[in-house]
């Protein structure tokens, strides 16, 4: 049985990662990388696993993002 | 004896670990950083090859942390060794040995990053290859590809190797995903990771869709590894711009493990459980084929020697998937010496494909032609490697051929030998073409291809100048490797060992009892009986003929502007794929849509079959 | 209904697959990456999940109250790891690529075909 | 392939592979209902058998703690890797265009900012040691420790100071910090051959009460490599596309 928690989460994972995907503009990407990466810690909240709940939040919601923002920027410096 | 089989991880990972900490003390001392790996890597080809005499008797199991199975479930990893296994991770030690030796004075310069990527590569294919955990095999297939795409983007400073290590890694990661994929989903079922377990778990049910989708999705990192068409547009690239050394062992034994890993799957894990053997048959037979057939024909018009050797490796990939894909001892046993023949005289090609880039500063055989008649040892070599690849007897891979094409003629497909002797024409014409033309100057060198011209001229930087002769650690390791594959050829009763590898490779039972109850199998058996493995008329035969037949062809394309007829307008082999070669475009967008065309056609196929 | 988090898993790696060949920027394409990774936690976690136990964790609970499977969480804490390495090798390499070819667009980068 | 005719292939063969995937997903138990054995077991032995309460680190640091060395080398790899892919941009420029690129790119850091993230570099230090440090009691671990202790050298550059978090983090240094954090994992591991256990046994005494910090043996000793190493790994990754933001030649395309 699931709760209602988990339910919502889920539905928003899944509309997340649609969203990551479908946002074609590189640095918003990432902002919504980052978002799904905080939903994703919560659902590992809610299916009991906080060791996993606390690596994605250093690493999906800040760490990646970090590398990927270096990234762009490193890009966008580049093409100036 | 036992606490031997950790170290054969182990060192090398403290050998790679070792070279980076000490890299400010001998920073710029570089023959202490090339002296500390060729040791760590000789010293692993011992211990591997001590382990792999150590299994004649059975199979032997080292379970991680000392936590051995308790009433049939395993709490730890294991590593589970038998021939098969132990002889693949001997002969990759061999060849990490030999392209470190070949490297010495190869690259002008060279930072501690090399040599720590090169070691952790070897730890991560010899841990693919003796581990008996699934999950395990996952941890290390992305090790060994993480050390890969490194290695692949080892020279950034040209475009070539960014786009081959871009293709490669997503390629080969969206194919981890799918097996990991696979892995959660038996998991999900049986509450195992450990490959004894999960098989004895799924045996005696009817297999289910989880059983069948499971499978299917773990063999899709396996077949993207192993190239198999339609997974293999990443390989060419890779290979084609990956420093000379490191194409060794892509070729030599990286494709080779993704093969592996699909037996040991199969056979470690579903192989009970799965049944229908006729439809796993079918479906890896049309896979294997289709392989050997493109590889073939893409090996054939290349003019760009790596790129050449990179698709010959795709034709033998699915010639060992061909061998495997019968399910017989004596086909697996074929695809073992295949396998091993292989990777000792591709090697030897890739190497001396770079001592001429050493030495000519090219690998593109339009402007090479007679130009390597100054490298009169390098020729020969490569000339006896080109025919060794064709099949001659007494060089091992005639052998190999040989007993999958008997294997197959039991099982009434006869058409096996026929895609084996045809496509092992059409790649040796091609390679001795290049010996013929590239080394002693004979025919007309053949028309330069569009693309082909700024590929080449961005080959140079691996090596800064053109050298006036061929160091000796340059040219031993081909010899020795050459020599090496001769010896395999020549050894007594080579089949009824490799044999018994395999009848004890494919016995579950067997495996299920010794990993995770500890017993001492003596007489494996497995499902098809074991098939005589005397070297019969047939095979020499179709050895010297499968030569002489590609020695012929590459005269004829040599010589195609010179014969009488039926030339005017027509280059060997460019019609043949003109309309699939717009198939690898390059663009990695492609790669991933093939691939998940692939494991639509194979999951359909064996869903319609096995359902 | 105790299927639907599996549909999800199934959907974010269809829609992160979409986004890989459908992409025209090196980045974006890892990012997809990303996302078809995470389908593999959600997966694990998923079927290490028991309705009603507790976290793995017995520091201040009673060693025998039920609780998930602990071995799928270690098994995430892996895989999360080598999301991490993966994604910044090939961010290296997307910087090598645009300084190689002036663009991150892959149907650009024409470097190597037939 | 054009991107349509691409997006159409895709839409045929992803659906035929959504089907197929969501085939062997019906197999499953169901949510809520995981199986066993094995984590069932390790459930019921992990406290007393390996004096960690924290079941997930004694699955990760010891019952698989042969994934986490090969995990450990991914990521040893991975930085390995950048550097490599990244070195000839450091070679290609000299010492003064870095400094000319500090002037010019990094807009000056007001002085509130740069107190503030002062201060958060020793609160994040903290808490990244206290998650290194406690895997055997509490969720927590080298890993997550390790990052946390490698964004205080990010703080440390966002207060302005480039030249600094180069000082504090030397390429060879970091590199070679990092390889003794993941080569002295492989290490402990020998060290039980050498006492005649199994490769990377818990050969350390576990301590008499399960929970304390000082329990569990070799977990937290694997613990704390591991810290080192992710934590020396990411400031080399995250140092390295920090020095291709701010450095950048003129016209080298």
């Amino acid at each position: 049985m699931m709760t209602a928690l988990q339910v919502t989460i889920l539905v928003l994972v899944a509309a997340g990662a649609t969203a990551v995907v479908l946002i074609r503009d590189p640095v918003r990407q990432v902002v919504s990388l980052s978002i799904y990466g905080l939903l994703l810690a919560v659902l590992f909240m809610a299916f009991q696993a906080p060791d996993v709940t606390l690596s994605e939040l250093t690493v999906g919601a800040v760490a990646l993002p970090l590398l990927l923002l270096l990234t762009l920027a490193k890009v966008r410096k580049q093409e100036e | 004896m036992d606490s031997l089989l950790p170290l054969a991880v182990a060192i090398p990972l403290l050998g790679a670990a070792g070279i980076s900490a000490l890299t400010p003390l001998f920073g710029n001392r570089r023959r202490v950083l090339d002296a500390v790996a060729i040791l760590t890597a000789a010293a692993v080809t011992g211990l591997l090859v001590t382990i792999m005499l150590s299994t004649a008797d059975g199979q032997r199991v080292y379970w991680f942390a000392g936590f051995t199975p308790s009433h049939g479930v395993a709490l730890g990893i294991d590593f589970a060794v038998d021939q098969l296994n132990s002889g693949l991770a001997a002969l990759t030690a061999t060849l990490v040995t030999a392209a470190l030796m070949f490297s010495w004075r190869y690259f002008e310069r060279v930072a501690s990053y090399y040599h720590a990527l090169m070691l952790v590569f070897l730890a991560g294919m010899v841990g693919f290859c003796l581990t008996g955990d699934v999950f395990n095999l996952f941890v290390w297939f992305e090790l060994m590809g993480v050390a890969a795409y490194a290695l692949t983007a080892y020279r950034p400073e040209e475009r070539g190797p960014i786009q081959g290590a871009l293709n490669f890694a997503i390629t080969n990661s969206v194919g981890a995903y799918f097996s990991l994929s696979g892995i959660g989903l038996i998991y999900g079922r049986t509450g195992a990771l450990n490959m004894a377990q999960i098989g004895q778990a799924i045996t005696g049910h009817r297999p289910d869709g989880l059983v069948v989708v499971a499978f299917v999705l773990i063999l899709m990192g396996l077949l993207t590894k192993a190239s198999i068409v339609p997974f293999h547009f990443w390989l060419a690239d890779a290979h084609a711009v990956a420093p000379t050394p490191v194409c060794v062992l892509f070729s030599g034994v990286m494709v080779e493990l993704g093969l592996y890993g699909i037996a040991r799957v199969y056979w470690s894990m579903f192989g009970a459980g799965l049944g229908h053997q006729g439809a796993i048959t079918a479906v890896l037979l049309a896979l294997g084929t289709a392989t050997a057939v493109v590889g073939a024909l893409f090996c054939f018009r290349q003019r760009h020697l790596k790129r050449l050797l990179a698709f010959s490796t795709i034709n033998h990939a699915g010639l060992f998937l061909i061998g495997i894909a019968l399910l017989t001892p004596l086909g697996l046993t074929g695809a073992a010496v295949y396998v091993i023949g292989h990777g000792l005289v591709k090697a030897a090609l890739f190497l001396c494909v770079g001592i001429v880039l050493h030495r000519l500063r090219s690998v593109n055989e339009t402007t090479l032609h007679g130009r390597g008649r100054r490298l009169p040892v390098t020729g020969v070599v490569f000339g006896l490697a080109a025919l060794a690849l064709a099949d001659l007897p007494p060089f091992a891979l005639y052998l190999g051929a040989g007993w999958i094409g008997q294997s197959g003629d039991a099982r009434e497909l006869p058409w096996i030998t026929a895609v084996i002797v045809t496509t092992s024409v059409l790649v040796g014409a091609a390679v001795l073409r290049v010996a013929g033309g590239v080394f002693y100057g004979l025919g007309d060198p053949p028309s330069e291809e569009p693309a082909m011209a700024e590929e080449a001229s961005e080959e140079s930087s691996e090596t800064d100048t053109a050298k006036s002769r061929t160091p000796l650690s340059m040219i031993v390791p081909p010899i020795a490797l050459v020599a090496l594959a001769l010896a395999v050829g020549l050894l007594p009763h080579l089949g009824e060992l490799a044999q018994d590898g395999a009848v004890r490779f494919q016995d579950q039972a067997a495996y299920n009892a010794t990993v995770l109850a500890g017993a001492h199998i003596a007489h494996p058996t497995a499902l098809l009986g074991p098939e005589d493995t005397s070297v019969t008329t047939t095979d020499v035969v179709t050895g010297v003929g499968t030569a002489v037949a590609s020695l012929v062809l590459a005269l004829m394309a040599l010589y195609w502007r010179r014969l009488p007829v039926l030339r005017r307008g027509f280059e060997p082999g460019t019609g043949l794929v003109g309309p699939i070669r717009r198939f690898q475009s390059g663009v990695v967008n492609d790669y991933v849509t093939w691939m998940v065309v692939g494991l639509a056609c194979i999951g359909g196929a064996l869903a319609f079959a096995i359902r | 209904m105790s299927i639907f988090p599996f549909i999800v898993v199934a959907w974010v790696l269809a829609v992160g697959l979409y986004g890989i060949i459908t992409s025209r920027h090196l980045v974006h394409q890892i990012v997809c990456l990303i996302v078809v990774q995470s389908s593999t936690y959600i997966l694990l976690l998923g079927v290490g999940y028991r309705t009603g136990a507790v976290a793995p964790y017995f520091y201040d609970i009673p060693p025998n109250t039920p609780a998930v499977d602990p071995v799928v969480q270690a098994l995430a804490l892996t895989d999360v790891v080598v999301e991490a390495a993966v994604t910044a090798l090939l961010l290296a390499f997307a910087v090598q690529a645009h300084k190689r070819f002036g663009t991150l667009d892959p149907e650009e980068l024409r470097q190597l075909q037939g | 392939m054009t991107p349509s005719q691409r997006r159409w292939v895709f839409l045929v063969a992803g659906g035929g592979f959504l089907a197929f995937y969501l085939w062997g997903l019906v197999g499953l138990p169901g949510f809520g209902h995981y199986p066993g054995p094995y984590g069932d077991i390790i459930n019921a032995i992990a406290v007393s058998q390996t004096h960690a309460t924290a079941v997930v680190s004694a699955v990760n640091f010891e019952y698989r703690a042969f994934d986490t060395l090969g995990e450990e080398f991914i990521l040893f790899t991975a930085a390995t890797g950048v550097a490599t892919v990244l070195r000839h941009l450091r070679e290609e420029r000299d010492t003064s265009a870095m400094d000319e690129a500090m002037n010019r790119d990094v807009p000056a850091t007001s002085d509130a900012i740069r107190m503030v993230t002062l201060a958060f570099i020793g609160p994040t230090i903290v808490v990244g040691w206290y998650l290194t440090s406690h895997a055997q009691t509490s969720p927590s671990g080298g890993f997550q420790g390790g990052i946390v202790l490698a964004t205080a050298f990010v703080l440390v550059y966002l207060a302005g100071q480039f030249i600094v978090f180069k000082r504090l983090s030397p390429v060879a240094l970091t590199d070679a910090i990092e390889a003794i954090g993941a080569g002295s994992f492989a290490a402990v591991g020998i060290a039980a051959l050498a006492l005649g256990a199994a490769y990377l046994s818990n050969i350390l005494p576990l301590g008499s009460t399960p929970g304390a910090v000082n329990s569990a043996g070799t977990i937290p000793l694997i613990s704390f490599f591991v810290g080192i190493e992710v934590s020396a790994a990411f400031i080399l990754i995250i140092g390295e596309l920090l020095e291709q933001t701010l450095i950048v030649r003129e016209g080298n395309r």
